[in-house]
């Protein structure tokens, strides 16, 4: 009865762009689903042994290019050993480690900010300086901390991880929470006698997720390129273990002779990394009532 | 006051009716309305809160945000609006039309000076660019002054939460005016005003009607303001048009059985009476609006066909009006 | 001066001196100055039980911040504001929390007072969360969806969001948030302006109703004064940070005799067009608050206004029928 | 910056030496580039005959002295012409003399110390405290190259002269910039054949990949550190070419017997040498162009190349065998290394979990950070295999499997092993009588991998280089790159 | 702010420092030790100790310490037991190398990510919105590794305009400038984008339209600044982002900078220069984060910092 001939204008978007999103949110959320999927179920449906070691087979392309073997999807790294068998195992464990890690890291993160913008004074100022500490220390530097006092466990690594970048989240959600507080929404729950718990995680969280959770999903291949890193100091996952990180970490010397040692679980990052942004997106746009 | 001396059309809507998607299950808020505005008239929109004021309003210079919707046309010096380009609208936004938010304390940029964005405007009037020895500041300050604000120089380097309602308001005024529009549409300007300022600023405005031709769609609820400063006055309800047409006949003997309403709700100065009068029932959202006269279910003289048909519009000398039953001249609407 | 007023007698709300300065500009570099604007100059007043008093005065005058610094959003420079004898000013923890459901605000910016991510039935009923917890989720909503009825919206305005309502809708959510807890006392900052005349009245009815029923409290800040004067027992009538009259309704309306009380009830428009008013527009340049002018602040712009009104400042002076005003031709021994 | 007719040679390496002075430290990306700027007495070629360098002659007088007669036409890079004060200066006091020296102490490692003695202006005397199978060995090694006396005295602190020392080779120090690059310049004074290169600048790339896409895009004409997987790329492009194989450095694992109880067993070390599979390492890791040595001893040992033993080798039935008898069951085993100390090593590390397993063996990786992890005495606790290496950087075993497992050997002197016969003949191997020494060093290998083995040889170290078929160059067999006259040719 | 404000940052800035500083004094000497990597492996246990000793590592940690302390007030931060030289010296030849990467990367991933994110919102949920949303994260998600051997492969070895590695010429810089913009604009693109989502549909704007803005000057004026605050945030990080994100792109190019130092110095235990570089790095960070502090001031007139201040 009323056609939808849009009023807005290039700021102010239209509707057509909001139904086009739908076909690559599905893809994407296959791709998380299909991942975790993976992830749970590593051991059942890997082919091969992923520690197999088999040196009669090193180096063998994938099926698709010339001199591949068929029982080699992805074909084989330097020590023989089948590449889909230990990119599925890789996903379990990075996965694990990076999502663990990162919802610890955006809580303990946020947290501590939220904590600084509301107390401000001395509590701002010691947040800021553990904020200012952790962002200066090389992050080798606190692993190597970690590798002199504890031993080498997947909890401790995990833990590790939640605390990369924590620093960041504590900056951002202090930054837009100082300025989100000074707001009349914020202000007007205050005078009802909302407790600042209340006005943090109810009023400003939402009003200022969105960048925490773009730092979320950008905070993804950091962790994940985290673990080699960690893993070439003695931390976390160890050869023969395997995690995306370091397939690709431990790949890079082939990346001319047998590129697909690296650049398979590089790209498996590559689209897990993008399908996140794509479903953040779509969850911060069904999010924003400015958007209904 | 009359509206003869010039009757040349500045604004025609035809038949306009605006949505939003996704609200109000697609309904249109606004249903084909027909409004005519000459050149240096002042038209006053009065009508029930939600009636569609507003997003009428936003309609006209294309501000009806991401989900908006319009149909119908909306002629600016014979040009439709709706169809024009974005770099049309562009440059007849603020020049040649202005608009004066109902909402001016969230309007304004909250990080940047009031000055600032003063000045902005300014500086977008092309007169103004062409002439090297003007200095926007200066301008800025008179303007400031000219809406009352008091300590102009100062309360250019402040920000929209170190000022009060009213003086938000008055910068939102004096940001609108900056762009010396022919059009003005001033969305309940002076809501926040107290009565003496309001006086100033509907003076302000008379003059400016009176120098510039400026031509003033005028949204009120201010029912004394109306009386006072407009020469046409337009009743809206449940997105239409109730009662169109000159002040005196509207205010004086209105014709439709909600403006009576209205003016029977004003509680008067002189008087005191334990409780005010109001019109019984609730507004119908767009969504579920009867199929005839949207006033239908609250109306005392409401007769069969109020219901079922809408009424069509009347037209008696130069004023207009849709009722099947229309109230009788010389009711006194004084309570 | 109480024996005018016909309710009880109560005191509810004492303001006494209170004064608040904004900081407007900020020292960015430690060399450079600050500066400071004078709001409030020792205001006075005492609101009593179940009473409806009236703040009304100039646009930019400090009705709002009155209002604000008596919910704590802006602390005081000095003065104390005592609710039931309890000294507001510097209240803590549990106390402060009580205190909060006793006294409501409902915002001048309905918009910028509303949390444009929450749909504003939520927003309505969440102080009932607040001091009531969770669990009559049902109950609250029910109540909220009574109230938004109560102020002439649906339900169905309830699932919207702020920006996808009028002006008037936004309002009126703002003043059922707030009515919604029963506060003893409610403070409205111009909760009617963008109401359309009909609505007005059915909202004026609403509060005189519960006023009535449930004994509250209102304090009434508001540029409609045929409203202030229809509602409020007693009303200020504030200029450029000072009170300078204040009466019970029909003293004031009747018979101003501050020259600004007077001007602002000259002004008001009357809705219909064949009365041609005399337009008593106020003359002169409106001063700024940074450089007051010396003696009554209202001198430059006063129609009445003598040589001694710029050397000294009037007081607040009660007057023989009980109210109270602060002009120096209402004293006596100053010759006009 | 190049002129049309210059020939700079640019060498893409991994990393370069932090010291150019010889005596500053001994490794391998030093040996890389020494001799190209420094010079020794004499010099052993690759046929095992000797050389005459700054030496015109020697004179070996008995087990532990010796006598070198100097040229008369060498100048030094600083235009100081040589004479025995160079000599006494560089195995002074200040750089090699007493313990506090700086030099002192690789000096010692290598060669020993010596007492020099100026006979005249051209004539040094040298004499060792002990006698010396090898001492005229000795002086072909870097630590013995001679620095130009008056510039070492000038200089202001061995910090600075380190890295820019002033020697008499046919290249001097040019620039040096650490972590980024090193030129040596040709030497237009020198006293031999001419050096065949203007310049040559030795560009870190610390990566393998980018190292060889530089080398194909023209930015180097020699890189270093190629692992025979990356050949083809390098093969399969015009005008590259690939070169190297194995050099004089053993690769080894060794067992800490002290530190871990299951490793006290000799039974249960012998296992572990048995399941190795060293050929499939060097047949498919290094596509075969290493070496699997015969023991820790190398084949240009001469008449002390030990031909007819046997080593250990390949053999998982024994390995089982040997671990029934012991007893074993499954207990642990760790194995520390590190990530990329020696080419390979975690493939390495892998692989020999993985054959230790087939036999039975549990042996856990854990990777470490640094050596101070591995390999000292508060790190031992847990210990069981670790990582070596050992060069034979003279052709005796006396400077291989005896320096390793004799009683000044590290692990000895840590307490990770300990073997009285093995001491007994090290007494016999530093002595003189060739026979004698022969039967000794034969005992070593067997008790070294047959009876109470503190370890065993993996395979031979290849070094590979990839380059631009502009140049000529064939690598040495050992970590020197030598760029000397004869040695390389660079067409334009 | 005042005085006291100031006194306030600068012994939190005192404080921090010291922090980080003994936090890595104590990390580095306790989970290693220089000797093997300045004598080798087989070392003799009176050279390890002379070494020691010479370096005086042999002290009780707590006399370290103290000594590394009172060097350091005195403005002594000793020498870099790898180089000989003075620790500062060593960090200092390197600085220039990592300041002119820096700067140039920096400002060409302001402008890039910033301009990307700004399309991306403009053009939001259109294919352009997701076509500049691919690229970015494809550049941030994909190891720098990758991304700089692909540059290398394509502009060094297939098309031979420029060098694959080292330093000395413009020409140089290229190739590690492109890598580190590649990986890094993502940043400032995601956030802008999200950030100016947020800011696009607030009322203002459209006050800023019906005063008759193009969009572009609303997206300059109005939009940009106001989105600024996260974008300022990561200003606050970007230094001790950049030095980190830079290590790998050192090492690709073989570009002499400070984080290829610094991991080098780590895995050696450089002490002294470890300290430096980290020092540098707090400092800076802590300098940035306080003009950041500032600049929220500035970007947001209604935060101050300092409450309680009227
Ligand atoms: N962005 C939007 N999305 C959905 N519905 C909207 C939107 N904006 C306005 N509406 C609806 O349109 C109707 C008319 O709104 P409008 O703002 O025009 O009212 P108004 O006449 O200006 O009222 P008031 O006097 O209260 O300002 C209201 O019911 C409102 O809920
Ligand atoms: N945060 C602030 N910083 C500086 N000045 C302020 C601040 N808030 C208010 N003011 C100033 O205080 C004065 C009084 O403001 P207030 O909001 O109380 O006025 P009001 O009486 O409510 O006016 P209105 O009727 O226009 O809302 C104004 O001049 C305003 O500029
Ligand atoms: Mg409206
Ligand atoms: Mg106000």
């Amino acid at each position: 009865m009323y056609n939808n001939k849009t009023n807005g204008n290039r700021i102010m978007v239209t509707q057509k762009r909001i139904q086009g999103n739908t076909l690559l949110v599905l893809f994407a959320a296959i791709w998380i689903v299909a991942m975790l999927i993976i992830g749970t179920l590593a051991p059942v449906i890997a082919p091969y042994d992923y520690q197999q070691i088999n040196l009669n087979s090193r180096l063998i392309p994938p099926v698709w290019m010339e001199g591949g073997d068929s029982s080699y999807f992805f074909g084989t790294d330097d020590l023989g050993r089948d590449i889909l068998s230990r990119l599925f195992y890789s996903i379990r464990l990075s996965l694990l480690v990076a999502i663990l890690g990162t919802v610890i890291c955006a809580v303990l993160g946020t947290t501590l900010g939220f904590i600084a913008s509301h107390f401000r004074g001395v509590v701002d100022d010691f947040i800021m300086m553990l904020v200012d500490f952790q962002a200066s220390l090389p992050f080798m530097i606190l692993a190597l901390a970690v590798i002199a006092f504890f031993e080498n466990s997947m909890i401790l690594f995990i833990g590790i991880m939640g605390i990369y970048g924590w620093e960041r989240y504590a900056r951002f959600a202090r930054g837009l929470a100082l300025s989100a507080e000074e707001q009349g929404y914020a202000v007007a729950v205050r005078t009802f006698g909302a407790s600042p718990v209340r006005i943090y995680l109810r009023h400003i969280l939402p009003n200022v997720g969105n960048t925490l959770l773009v730092n979320m999903t950008m905070n993804f291949p950091k962790v994940i390129m985290m673990e080699t890193s960690l893993s070439f100091l003695g931390l976390g996952i160890q050869p023969p273990n395997t995690s995306l990180g370091n397939m690709v970490g431990f790949g890079r010397d082939y990346i001319l002779a047998a590129w697909w040692m690296a650049i398979i679980p590089a790209i498996t990052i590559f689209v897990t990394t993008l399908s996140m942004s794509i479903v953040g997106d779509w969850v911060r746009d069904k999010l924003d009532p400015a958007l209904k | 006051m009359s509206t003869d001396q010039n009757d040349e059309l500045l604004l025609e809507i035809k038949n306009l009716s605006v949505g939003f998607n996704g609200s109000h299950k697609g309904m249109p808020v606004v249903r084909g309305i027909n409004l005519e505005v000459r050149t240096g008239e002042i038209l006053g929109i009065v009508g029930e809160s939600g009636s569609g004021k507003s997003v009428t309003c936003f309609s006209i210079i294309r501000l009806l945000g991401e989900r908006g919707w319009t149909e119908g046309e909306v002629l600016f010096d014979g040009e439709n609006l709706l169809e024009s380009s974005e770099n049309e609208i562009v440059s007849v936004r603020g020049k040649e039309i202005a608009m004066i938010f109902q909402d001016a304390q969230s309007s304004l940029n909250p990080v940047q000076s009031v000055g600032r964005q003063l000045v902005e405007a300014l500086e977008l009037r092309k007169d103004l660019a062409n002439n090297s020895s003007v200095d926007y500041k200066n301008e800025a300050v008179k303007l400031l002054g000219e809406v009352g604000i008091p300590d102009p120089e100062r309360r250019m380097k402040e920000f929209p939460h170190q000022l009060s309602g009213g003086q938000n308001q008055r910068v939102m005024i004096a940001i609108m005016l900056a762009g010396n529009p022919r059009l003005l549409i001033a969305d309940e300007p002076t809501t926040a005003l107290d009565v003496t300022i309001q006086a100033q600023i509907l003076r302000l405005l008379k003059k400016l009607r009176k120098e510039r031709n400026m031509t003033i769609i005028l949204v009120t609820h201010d029912l004394g303001v109306v009386a006072e400063t407009c020469d046409r006055a337009a009743v809206m309800y449940g997105g239409r048009i109730m009662e169109y047409g000159p002040v005196e006949e509207v205010l004086v003997s209105p014709r439709h059985p909600y403006t009576f309403g209205l003016l029977s709700s004003k509680p008067r100065i002189d008087k005191r009476s334990e409780k005010l009068y109001t019109i019984e029932g609730v507004v119908p959202s767009p969504e579920k609006l009867p199929k005839g006269c949207p006033f239908s279910e609250r109306c005392l003289y409401v007769v069969g066909s109020c219901r079922d048909n809408s009424p069509p519009l009347t037209n008696e000398g130069s004023r207009h009006y849709f009722c099947f039953n229309p109230i009788e001249e010389g009711t006194i609407w004084t309570q | 001066m109480d024996t005018v007023i016909d309710i009880k007698t109560e005191e509810m709300l004492k303001v006494e001196n209170l004064t608040k300065k904004f900081l407007i500009k900020k020292q960015k570099m430690p060399w450079q100055k600050k500066k400071y604007v004078h709001v409030l100059n020792g205001i006075n007043f005492t609101i009593n039980e179940g009473e409806a008093f009236g703040l009304v005065g100039e646009s930019g005058c400090g009705k709002s911040t009155t209002a604000k610094v008596i919910m704590d959003i802006y602390s005081p420079t000095t003065g104390s504001i005592k609710y039931n004898s309890t000294e507001l000013t510097g209240l803590k923890g549990k106390e402060k929390k009580a205190i909060r459901k006793d006294i409501q605000y409902v915002f001048q910016d309905p918009m910028g007072a509303l949390n444009p991510r929450i749909a504003v039935i939520e927003q309505i009923y969440e102080p009932l969360i607040i001091h009531y917890g969770r669990k009559g989720h049902k109950e609250y909503y029910k109540k909220a969806v009574d109230l938004l009825e109560s102020v002439g919206m649906k339900e169905a305005h309830g699932k919207m969001y702020p920006h996808q309502l009028s002006g008037g809708q936004r309002q009126r959510v703002v003043l059922a948030r707030a009515m919604i807890l029963e506060p003893e006392m409610l403070i409205c900052d111009e909760p009617i302006s963008a109401l359309d005349v009909s609505i007005q009245a059915q909202v004026v009815n609403l509060l005189m109703k519960i006023r009535e029923e449930k004994g509250i409290t209102l304090l009434f800040i508001s540029h409609d004064l045929s409203m202030v004067r229809h509602l409020c027992d007693r009303t200020v009538v504030m200029y450029m940070g000072n009170i300078v009259e204040f009466a019970d309704r029909e003293t004031l309306f009747n018979n101003p005799l501050h020259p600004y009380t007077k001007s602002l009830i000259n002004a008001i428009p009357i809705p219909d067009p064949r009365i041609k008013r005399e337009e008593t527009i106020l003359e002169g340049e409106i001063p700024s608050l940074l450089h007051p002018p010396s003696g009554c602040r209202f001198h430059p712009r006063c129609p009445i206004a003598m040589p001694e009104c710029s050397i000294r400042e009037p007081e607040l002076k009660i007057l023989p029928d009980g109210r109270q005003a602060a002009c120096l031709a209402l004293e006596e021994g100053v010759k006009s | 910056k190049e002129t049309v007719n210059e020939k700079v040679l640019r060498v893409g390496v991994s990393d370069n030496p932090r010291f150019l002075d010889p005596t500053a430290n001994s490794d391998n990306v030093m040996g890389r580039v020494l001799k190209n700027i420094h010079e020794t007495f004499i010099e052993l070629a690759a046929d095992g005959t000797i050389i005459p360098r700054l030496a015109e002659s020697w004179n070996q007088i008995d087990d532990r002295t010796i006598e070198f007669t100097l040229r008369k036409d060498v100048v030094s890079h600083a235009g100081f012409p040589l004479d025995a004060d160079d000599v006494m200066v560089s195995f002074g006091e200040g750089r090699t003399a007493s313990p506090g020296d700086p030099g002192y102490d690789t000096l010692k490692q290598y060669t020993g110390l010596f007492e020099v003695e100026k006979i005249d202006k051209y004539t040094v005397k040298f004499t060792k405290a002990e006698p010396d199978a090898l001492l005229l060995l000795r002086f072909t090694y870097d630590t013995t190259s001679i620095m130009c006396g008056d510039s070492f005295k000038a200089r202001k602190s061995w910090e600075e002269w380190m890295v820019k020392p002033v020697g008499f080779g046919s290249y001097y120090v040019d620039e040096y910039r650490p972590d980024e690059y090193m030129v040596f310049k040709k030497f237009a004074d020198y006293y031999g054949k001419e050096a065949p290169l203007d310049e040559i600048r030795y560009i870190v790339i610390p990566e393998m990949a980018p190292r060889i896409m530089g080398l194909l895009s023209d930015d180097y004409d020699i890189i270093t550190e190629v692992s025979p997987d990356q050949f083809s790329t390098i093969e399969n492009r015009k005008g590259f070419a690939v070169s190297g194989g194995p050099i004089n450095n053993v690769r080894l694992i060794i067992y800490d017997e002290v530190a871990s109880p299951v490793l006290k067993d000799a039974r249960v070390r012998l296992a572990l040498n048995y399941s190795i599979d060293r050929e499939l390492i060097n047949n498919t890791i290094f596509k075969g162009l290493s070496e699997i040595p015969n023991g820790v001893q190398m084949k240009n040992f001469g008449e002390m190349y030990i031909g007819e033993y046997k080593a250990v080798g390949f053999n998982p039935e024994k390995a089982k065998q040997l671990l029934k008898d012991a007893g074993y069951n499954g207990e642990e085993i760790s194995y520390r290394y590190m990530v990329d100390y020696y080419t390979g090593e975690v493939a390495t590390a892998q692989i020999l979990q993985q054959m230790w397993s087939d036999v039975g063996l549990n042996v856990k990786l854990e990777l470490k950070e640094n050596w101070d992890q591995i390999e000292t005495d508060e790190a031992a606790e847990g210990r069981g295999i670790i990582n070596w290496s050992a060069t034979a950087i003279f052709a005796d075993p006396l400077t291989q499997i005896a320096r390793l497992y004799g009683p000044a050997g590290f692990f000895q002197v840590h307490n990770m092993w300990n073997n009285d016969d093995i001491n007994a003949q090290f007494e016999i191997l530093s002595g003189t009588d060739p026979v004698a020494r022969r039967k000794a060093a034969k005992r070593m290998l067997e008790i070294s991998e047959d009876e109470d083995p503190p370890g065993t040889y993996l395979y031979l170290l290849p070094q590979f280089y990839g380059r631009s078929e502009k140049v000529t160059w064939e690598p040495s067999g050992s970590h020197f790159m030598d760029f000397r006259a004869g040695a390389v040719e660079l067409s334009d | 702010m005042n005085s006291a404000y100031i006194i306030r940052k600068v012994l939190r800035a005192i404080l921090t420092v010291w922090m980080v500083t003994t936090f890595v004094f104590l990390i580095l000497r306790l989970s290693g030790d220089p000797t093997v990597s300045v004598l080798g492996l087989e070392a003799s246990p009176e050279a390890v100790e002379a070494f020691r000793a010479k370096w005086g590592l042999d002290k009780p940690i707590s006399v370290q310490y103290f000594d590394f302390i009172s060097n350091a007030i005195k403005g002594d931060l000793g020498p870099s037991i790898l180089e000989g030289r003075s620790a500062l010296k060593a960090v200092l030849s390197r600085l220039p190398n990592t300041l002119i990467l820096m700067v140039i990367t920096t400002s060409l991933t302001f402008i890039v990510g910033i301009s990307l994110g700004l399309l991306a919102s403009l053009y939001h949920n259109t294919n352009k919105d997701r076509f500049i949303m691919v690229i970015a994260v494809a550049g941030y998600s994909m190891p720098t590794f990758v991304v700089g051997i692909l540059l290398v492969l394509l502009f060094s070895v297939k098309l031979g305009w420029l060098p694959s590695g080292g330093s000395g010429t413009w020409a140089h810089f290229i190739l590690p400038v492109l890598t580190m913009t590649l990986v890094e604009s993502a940043v400032f693109a995601r956030f802008t984008r999200s950030a100016m989502l947020e800011v696009l549909y607030q009322p203002y704007i459209k006050t800023a339209l019906a005063k008759g803005l193009s969009w572009w000057q609303i997206v300059r004026r109005h939009a940009l600044p106001n989105a600024s605050i996260p974008i300022v945030t990561i200003m606050g990080f970007w230094i001790g982002l950049i030095i980190a994100g830079a290590v790998i792109t050192e090492s690709i190019f073989g570009w002499p900078g400070i984080g290829r130092l610094l991991v080098y110095s780590v895995k050696h235990r450089d002490y002294n220069v470890v300290q430096v570089i980290v020092m540098f790095i707090s400092c800076s960070m802590i300098f940035t984060n306080l003009m950041v502090d500032i600049l929220y001031g500035f970007l947001d007139p209604r935060v101050s910092i300092e409450r309680g201040e009227e």
